[in-house]
């Protein structure tokens, strides 16, 4: 086989298996675990996002989560009964990704100034300004509905058939979580392909140029303000989408999705994959989804096989296990998972 | 109309509020001590902070309630509680810097972040673990009279902690600027291989700065729960946090920086939420409150990027 | 026969794959003044670092009557070792007089401490006067000076100096070599690498020439200056 | 003679430290101009202020027949000043290909869009990126090093690529501070053939640099600087027998 | 010292010489937050849940010939909607036969969705929020007054009883603790107070001394607080410190032996509510306060409220005859249970039937009964007692109704219809709910 042919093939293989997984686990492991990757993939959109902001271009963001949230909040105020609006989702999500955008560039104007740890509690900051704001923006107009959130959203249709329900197709039904999933696996490939076009790019270069010596790009004559805003559109707009994707497969959004703690998950899903590395980015996203569910269910029932009684709580056994994973993970693997092996793809290409 | 307020606030009233930001603040100063102590020497975030301060209310908490209840004397008690909570924390901090910084010393900047949230999640854990969900209330160990000034209430416990804060931060700040200790702490924070070719042992060094912190972190939880009158394995989070965009206001890495930030922090919210309603004739109140320390704090790193008293960076061109 | 006061044998230095010191041994005599040139990427630098212990290396270091391949790199200083690092490495965030007060960290005798800042101040008098500056805002010289005057606080019996000459204004270089010869007058014996090799054949009394990892020329400083092949590859004729 | 750079007045300082003063000095198109003073004299620091990096206090700059937006290194650079650093600032994690590729962004334009999509126009611009680099590795002589993380090559290679990276940018005037330091007598050589070819090509050179022989060699002219002040500007013969000069810098020795 | 909440299955009793036919498994879920904050009033969810549970299984329910056994599965959804609806999903999967949950609102409500598309019966114990039955699904009830029930009764009683003429209100910003107060709100001022102050905390907040400084600038009769005891206990501590003369008045969320035991001193003349009626006055109530300490330790707060969630279904079970969860549904609304905290009967949204609800006041260390507001009254003890209760049947109803010693309480309608023995008729509106010059008596 060529090598054209070869990757073809490997492309055709990842495609089945993409298609077939819900499926196989739908049926074996049941539904819970197909919603469990639903979210999985939405944690990969989020950390791809922020990978941009992170890992290409070294800026150190706690807040990314508001992007998400601006996204999901859209979404619910043009697709609900909220405000009596029913928007298309095709016509939300777009928007929802300029809107994050717009939003990633208000954060990024004043703080460009900032380095490194500063700029992380600056965005912390804005973090949880555009979560109080969510919260309390029920008064004195009621605007986001406050702590209550927003139910009832509309499911997300394809084809004049909303996700949420049940799809009988080629003699299978397939349930709105596996119907989701689909969605999210073509929305992630797409950012996937975005991400990694751009890494491999003049703009790419020049954030990680950025985040290896600021002084040396500008003096190189690269306009550090713009490229850095554009890390931040990007990386917002990515967190957007995924937002609105989570208020409509969700069909409820509330203030405490959206507070600081899942910030914190999405960076780790990054650095735990390993910065600035594509495919290490989508490794730590799935492992940092999958793990904990992986505890809610072997937690107990191994305690209960290795000591014949339940010793800790699972639940605390589940949080703790994921806090030493955390630990062990990063001792034995400081650059991620699936570290960027820059030399390694350079030396390939010259073959 | 009858609604009408008094833009001019009340003496009193106004009074009480700074007191209250100044209690507030001194408490994120104690607690920004400790972040800064560690970033100063380390460039690291200990997000695990936090939660030491929480071991160490919890331990004070546990050994002061069996001492009393072997029936102690309450000074004696409150000695002991703290001792044996800063001896707690201190090898709870030789422990979290042995395993999880330690060996990460080289690392991606971002990895040790990643295993300071990984210790703050297992401490909590097994604070929950040992000392379960519930509210613990604490004993009145501290003196527990209250002042009266132009008819605002300023408690025993309160200026304690003001001056505890007060002072901790000129302790350390003679330690870190007068001393030889603290020479080496700064160098070591620069570089620890050059520091080792003066002679300076930068593992003990750096691990004594996180015993020092730590046990600022015991002396801090103790504070903190003697003044609320309440202690819980969840306490540690958002005081940690507080404390340190505290520490950032002022200039992380920088002691007086902790403090000012810490007080100013804690100003600027007891005033927030007890003026913002009628400055903005209603339409904020007091859940603005944040969003009013965090606008405070992005314009001041606006104006000021490396925080209040932070130095200049030394970096050239 | 005097027994030199470091001695290296099959001396290795590794960076993940690449060797960049490939088994070389020397020795310097107590007292003596010796170079080590070699073209960019030779490994004087890794070998300089491995002796101060900065790098994990194999082979032998001996140093006095001790072996201190296994001691970390804080316990040499105590024992008379110092090195004055490539690129300077001052205490950036440090005044000019804490960096020089760290140099004479490891030392109680504070009366002493005190004659030696004297000292170090008279032969290096920029350093007085930007006593209270923080270092990191030094000039590339003044950093120089700075990283020197620091060593000498430790009252060093075996100064490695990498490339003091770097950075140096004509004066200055003069000056330090200046410097270099009166500290070696009084019994500190000198380790130096330095680019500048006609200089250093000049004022050391051997060398040794490293190429790719190993010791290719070991003689007296006048053979070597007369060496045809050091002549052409390192002093440019 | 048409000059490239016109700086009249430059002064700079550090809280009590007076760095640059009343600097004034003419570039001329085509030549290398050295800039030597003894350490601390504000060399490096007009280099910052030059481009762009440090906030000049006064003075200004005309390149090229227009004023300099001085503050803004970026636009510095677009005018056609590069330069390479006192203390190497190479992107040490990223290979010296990438490192010079970097240089190219000034001149290239391809933006998200043509990124992604990759269009024809796109993939013939990133082509010619990487041809141009290699070009640039291969002239200052590190091509075989282009896969190596610029961090790990060895001093004397690390700037090279600096030199090659900042003529990845097409400057007008090249702006080498300190390129010897570090190199011996013979690297010292090929490093002023390396400069004197650059400026054979068209670019003229500013050179900051302490070893005498090579700076008298090379430049058509040497100004002096000492305490931020400018003491002496012209042909190295007579700049050499300055007695000022040769008091602040030189030495007895130099003459 | 562990905080283990599982204990292992009570042992199989000895079998009889036929083997017996494989017991019929009916399985409930139960989700509420476990880890974080909130975790204790979770974990205290699902003891109550898990204490039903057992008196369920030894009550030694037939059907037909075959043994039915009950079996919880608790899930911690972490208070986090996205987790909530994974935990859903999992009951989904596992085939659950009802659902007993969630603890917050902000689960509950996306959850229902899950559960309503899976056909699957959900009883929360402790979702205040309005909405969450107001969306129109078949499958969702809970056992507790909503926040327009309480706020209702609590915004009246702080007019009619607390005689306050000004009030400061402040609450969490959370769903359930600003719902309650802006209900209050309304209630409150529609019954003629003024409202002075309207300040916001969070739930994880400590530190109130700048709102309650600006409270007390406004020198109102009485401060309402919506919002939880983890909060209510140090603020109240800190109006005791502030020199704040007003009472607190709190609905359900302060009304544990937690705010007692923390504020302690500083508790004393504070006011809360709970949907029902004091235990000590239902016919399980003591017993099962007393059974629930042993095992589990002090109830923290939802606990009784969890048992009767769980009670509700097995009575539908019975009532069914089977475990299909549409027959349970079918059942559901027919309810009229007489549970640890009330007696329970639904209205077609799911809501419970003129929730009763009581007030307490801290007093020499504990909660104290003062009114009963509105509800049925408890009847006499059920027909066909549970087994694990049977030991309770003795002392129903009346017996539980003698007013509290020492208090001039019992003064609600609800209560005095209770008294009478009184048939359920119409409910008195709480806003009937005069009060009478002298306390009642029997
Ligand atoms: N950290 C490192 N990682 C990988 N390789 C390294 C590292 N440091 C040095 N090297 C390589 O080791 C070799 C020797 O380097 P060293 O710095 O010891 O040379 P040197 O003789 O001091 O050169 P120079 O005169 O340029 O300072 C070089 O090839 C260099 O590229
Ligand atoms: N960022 C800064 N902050 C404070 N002082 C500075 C700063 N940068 C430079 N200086 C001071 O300005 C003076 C000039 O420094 P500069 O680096 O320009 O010297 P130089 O001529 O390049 O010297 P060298 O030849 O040693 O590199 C020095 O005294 C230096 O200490
Ligand atoms: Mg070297
Ligand atoms: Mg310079």
């Amino acid at each position: 086989m060529s090598p054209r042919h070869r990757a073809f093939a490997g492309t055709a293989l990842i495609a089945i298996a993409l298609a077939v997984l819900p499926l196989v686990v739908g049926n074996t492991l049941g539904n819970t675990w197909v919603r469990v990757l639903d979210y999985a993939l939405l944690y990969i959109i989020l950390a791809l996002g922020l990978n941009i902001v992170v890992g290409f271009a070294g800026l150190l963001d706690l807040g990314y989560i508001a992007f998400y949230a601006v996204g999901a909040y859209l979404y619910a105020l043009l697709a609900s009964p909220h405000f009596g609006l029913h928007w298309p989702a095709w016509a939300i999500l777009p928007l929802g990704a300029l809107v994050a955008g717009f939003f990633g560039v208000l954060l990024g104007a004043p703080t460009l100034r900032l380095r490194g740890d500063y700029l992380a509690i600056v965005t912390l900051g804005f973090g949880e300004i555009i979560r109080i704001f969510l919260n309390n923006l029920n008064q004195p107009v009621n605007i986001t509905n406050g702590p209550k959130g927003i139910a009832r959203i509309d499911a997300i249709g394809v084809a004049g058939h909303p996700l949420a329900k049940p799809l009988e197709a080629f003699g299978v039904t397939f349930p709105g979580v596996t119907l989701y999933y689909y969605l999210f696996v073509l929305l992630a490939i797409a950012i996937v392909f975005v991400g990694i076009r751009l890494q491999d790019s003049r703009i790419g270069r020049a954030w990680v140029a950025i985040r290896e010596d600021e002084i040396a790009a500008k003096a190189c004559g690269i306009n550090t303000r713009n490229v850095k805003l554009l890390a931040f559109a990007m990386g917002a707009s990515f967190g957007g989408v995924a937002g609105g994707l989570f208020a409509g497969f969700q069909e409820f959004v509330s203030p405490e999705s959206f507070g600081l703690l899942e910030s914190i998950m999405v960076l780790c899903m990054v650095v735990l994959g390993g910065m600035g590395h594509i495919p290490g980015v989508i490794l730590g996203g799935l492992l940092l989804t999958l793990l904990p569910e992986a505890f809610r269910y072997g937690a107990g029932p191994l305690q209960q096989a290795a000591f014949g009684r339940v010793l800790l709580d699972p639940e605390s056994l589940r949080m703790l296990l994921f806090g030493i994973a955390l630990i062990l993970v990063m001792l034995y693997r400081p650059a991620g998972l699936w570290p960027e092996a820059r030399h390694r793809r350079e030396f390939a290409e010259k073959k | 109309m009858g609604d009408c307020q008094p833009i001019i606030p009340a003496v009193d009233i106004f009074l009480q509020q700074i007191f209250n930001g100044l209690t507030l603040g001194s408490i994120y100063a104690l607690v920004a001590l400790g972040y800064t102590m560690v970033y100063g020497i380390m460039g690291l975030i200990n997000f695990a902070h936090g939660e030491v301060v929480m071991i160490g209310a919890l331990t004070a908490l546990a050994t002061a309630k069996a001492l009393l209840a072997a029936g102690v004397p309450p000074p004696l008690v409150l000695l002991l509680a703290l001792l044996v909570a800063t001896l707690v924390c201190m090898a709870l901090g030789a422990a979290i810097e042995r395993v999880a910084y330690r060996p990460l010393r080289n690392a991606p900047r971002l990895a040790p972040l990643i295993t300071a949230i990984g210790v703050s999640i297992v401490l909590q854990q097994v604070a929950m673990l040992v000392w379960g969900r519930n509210y613990h209330s604490v004993p009145q160990l501290l003196p527990a009279g209250s002042y009266e000034i132009l008819g605002a209430q300023i408690t025993e416990v309160q200026l304690i902690i003001m001056a505890v804060a007060a002072s901790t931060m000129l302790g350390l700040m003679q330690l870190v600027n007068r001393t030889r200790l603290g020479r080496a702490m700064r160098a070591t924070s620069e570089s620890p291989a050059i520091a080792a070719l003066m002679g300076v042992d930068a593992n003990r060094i750096i691990m004594l700065t996180f015993v020092i912190g730590s046990g600022l972190g015991a002396l801090a939880g103790v504070m903190v729960s003697a003044n609320y009158g309440i202690a819980h394995y969840h306490m540690g989070f958002l005081l940690g946090l507080k404390a340190f965009t505290a520490a950032v206001l002022g200039g992380i890495g920088n002691l007086a920086g902790a403090m000012v930030g810490g007080l100013l922090l804690g100003i600027i919210e007891a005033l927030g939420a007890g003026y913002i309603g009628d400055l903005t004739g209603g339409v904020l109140g007091s859940n603005y409150q944040d969003v009013f320390a965090f606008f405070v704090l992005i314009v001041v790193l606006i104006f000021r990027p490396s925080g209040l008293m932070g130095e200049k960076v030394a970096e050239r061109a | 026969m005097a027994r030199a006061l470091l001695d290296v044998l099959n001396l290795e230095v590794r960076y993940g794959g690449i060797m960049a010191v490939k088994g070389i041994s020397f020795a310097v005599e107590e007292g003596e003044m010796v170079c080590l040139i070699g073209a960019n990427g030779a490994g004087k630098t890794s070998t300089l670092k491995a002796l101060a212990r900065m790098l994990p290396s194999r082979g032998e270091i001996r140093y006095g009557a001790e072996r201190i391949d296994a001691l970390p790199a804080h316990a040499l200083i105590g024992r008379g070792l110092a090195l004055v690092p490539e690129g300077r490495g001052v205490f950036a965030r440090l005044s000019v007089a804490e960096n020089l007060a760290m140099g004479a960290y490891h030392r109680r005798d504070h009366d002493e401490v005190a004659a030696d800042i004297e000292y170090v101040h008279a032969l290096l008098p920029r350093l007085k006067e930007r006593a209270r500056q923080l270092a990191g805002t030094l000039s590339g010289g003044e950093q120089q000076m700075l990283a020197i005057g620091r060593a000498l606080m430790g009252r060093p019996r075996l100064l490695l100096l990498d490339e003091p000459s770097m950075g140096l204004a004509p004066l200055m270089v003069e000056k330090v070599f200046e410097v270099i010869r009166t500290v070696a007058a009084q019994g500190v014996t000198i380790l130096l690498v330095e680019q500048n090799a006609r200089l250093a054949l000049e004022v050391c009394s051997r060398g040794y020439v490293m190429e790719s990892g190993r010791v290719i020329l070991a003689d007296s400083a006048a053979n070597l200056a007369a060496d045809p092949r050091v002549r052409h590859a390192y002093l440019g004729e | 003679m048409n000059s490239l750079l016109d700086a009249r007045g430059i002064g700079k300082r550090f809280g009590g430290v007076q760095a640059l003063k009343d600097v004034s000095l003419t570039i001329r198109a085509g030549e290398i101009y050295g800039l030597i003073g003894p350490n601390g004299a504000g060399k490096t620091t007009f280099f910052n202020v030059l481009t762009g990096l440090y906030a000049k206090d006064e003075g200004e700059v005309v390149f090229a027949g227009v004023p300099l937006k001085l503050g803004s290194p970026h636009e510095v650079a677009r005018a056609g000043i590069a330069r390479t650093f006192q203390n190497i600032r190479l992107f040490a994690n990223m290979t010296a290909l990438e490192n010079v590729m970097v240089g190219r962004h000034l001149r290239t334009k391809v933006g998200v869009g043509g990124a992604v999509m990759r269009f024809s126009k796109a993939r013939e611009e990133e082509a010619a990126i990487r041809r141009r680099a290699h070009e640039l590795l291969r002239y200052v002589g590190v091509e075989h090093h282009a896969q190596k993380l610029a961090k790990n090559l060895a001093y004397g290679d690390q700037r090279r690529l600096e030199i090659a990276r900042a003529l990845a940018t097409e400057p007008k005037l090249l702006a080498l501070d300190e390129p010897a330091a570090g190199m011996n007598a013979t690297e010292t050589a090929e490093l002023r053939t390396l400069i004197e070819g650059i400026r054979a090509d068209g670019v003229t050179v500013l050179l900051i640099e302490h070893d005498v022989k090579l700076v008298m060699g090379l430049c058509d002219r040497v100004a002096v600087l000492d305490y931020g002040i400018k003491i002496a500007e012209d042909v190295p013969d007579v700049v050499k027998r300055d007695p000022q000069v040769v008091d602040a810098y030189l030495g007895a020795g130099h003459g | 010292m562990m905080g283990c909440g599982k204990e292992a299955p009570p042992p199989p009793t000895p079998a009889a010489a036929p083997p017996p036919p494989p017991p019929l498994v009916i399985k409930l879920g139960h989700a509420a937050p476990l880890t974080g904050p909130q975790a204790h009033i979770g974990k205290d969810n699902e003891n109550g849940a898990r204490l039903a549970v057992e008196d369920a299984n030894a009550a030694k329910i037939k059907f037909g010939g075959r043994d039915v056994k009950f079996e919880l599965m608790g899930e911690d959804d972490q208070a986090d909607p996205k987790q909530g609806n994974l935990v859903a999903q999992k009951f989904v999967d596992a085939k659950v036969n009802a659902v007993i949950g969630h603890l917050n609102s902000g689960t509950t409500i996306p959850a229902s969705k899950v559960y309503s598309d899976a056909g699957i019966p959900q009883v929360s114990p402790s979702a205040t929020n309005p909405a969450y039955t107001a969306q129109g699904f078949k499958t969702a009830f809970r056992v507790m007054a909503n926040d327009v029930q309480q706020g209702k009764v609590l915004g009246e009683y702080a007019v009619n009883n607390l005689k306050a003429k000004t009030v400061a209100i402040i609450d969490d910003k959370t769903a359930y603790g600003e719902g309650l107060a802006s209900e209050f709100k309304k209630a409150a001022t529609a019954a003629g107070v003024k409202v002075v102050a309207e300040e916001h905390t969070d739930d994880k907040a400590v530190d109130f001394a700048a709102i309650l400084t600006k409270v007390k600038g406004k020198k109102p009769d009485l401060v309402f607080y919506g919002g939880m005891d983890p909060q209510a206990a140090p603020m109240a501590m800190q109006m005791k410190k502030l020199g704040i003369k007003a009472r607190l008045l709190m609905g359900d969320g302060g009304c544990t032996s937690e705010f007692i035991k923390n504020a302690a001193d500083a508790a004393e003349g504070h006011y809360c509510s709970l949907p029902g009626i004091p235990y000590e006055k239902m016919p399980g109530g003591p017993k099962f306060i007393e059974r629930f300490k042993a095992k589990y330790g002090d109830i923290q707060l939802y606990a009784p409220y969890a048992y009767d969630a769980v009670m509700v279904v097995v009575d539908a079970v019975k009532r069914a005859q089977s475990a299909d969860s549409a027959r349970i549904l079918a059942e559901l609304p027919k309810t009229d249970y007489k549970g640890v905290t009330t007696t329970i009967t639904f209205d077609d949204k799911g809501d419970i039937k003129d929730g009763a609800i009581s007030l307490y006041v801290a007093k020499g260390g504990k909660w104290e009964a003062m009114d009963t507001i509105g509800g049925p009254p408890p009847g006499p003890a059920p027909a066909e007692p549970l087994a694990g209760m049977s030991g309770m049947s003795g002392m129903g109803g009346m017996s539980g109704m003698t007013g509290p010693k020492g208090m001039g309480g019992m003064s609600g309608m609800g209560s005095m219809q209770g008294m009478s023995g009184m048939a359920p008729a119409a409910p008195a509106k709480p806003a009937a709910a005069a009060v009478p010059a002298v306390p009642a008596k029997k």
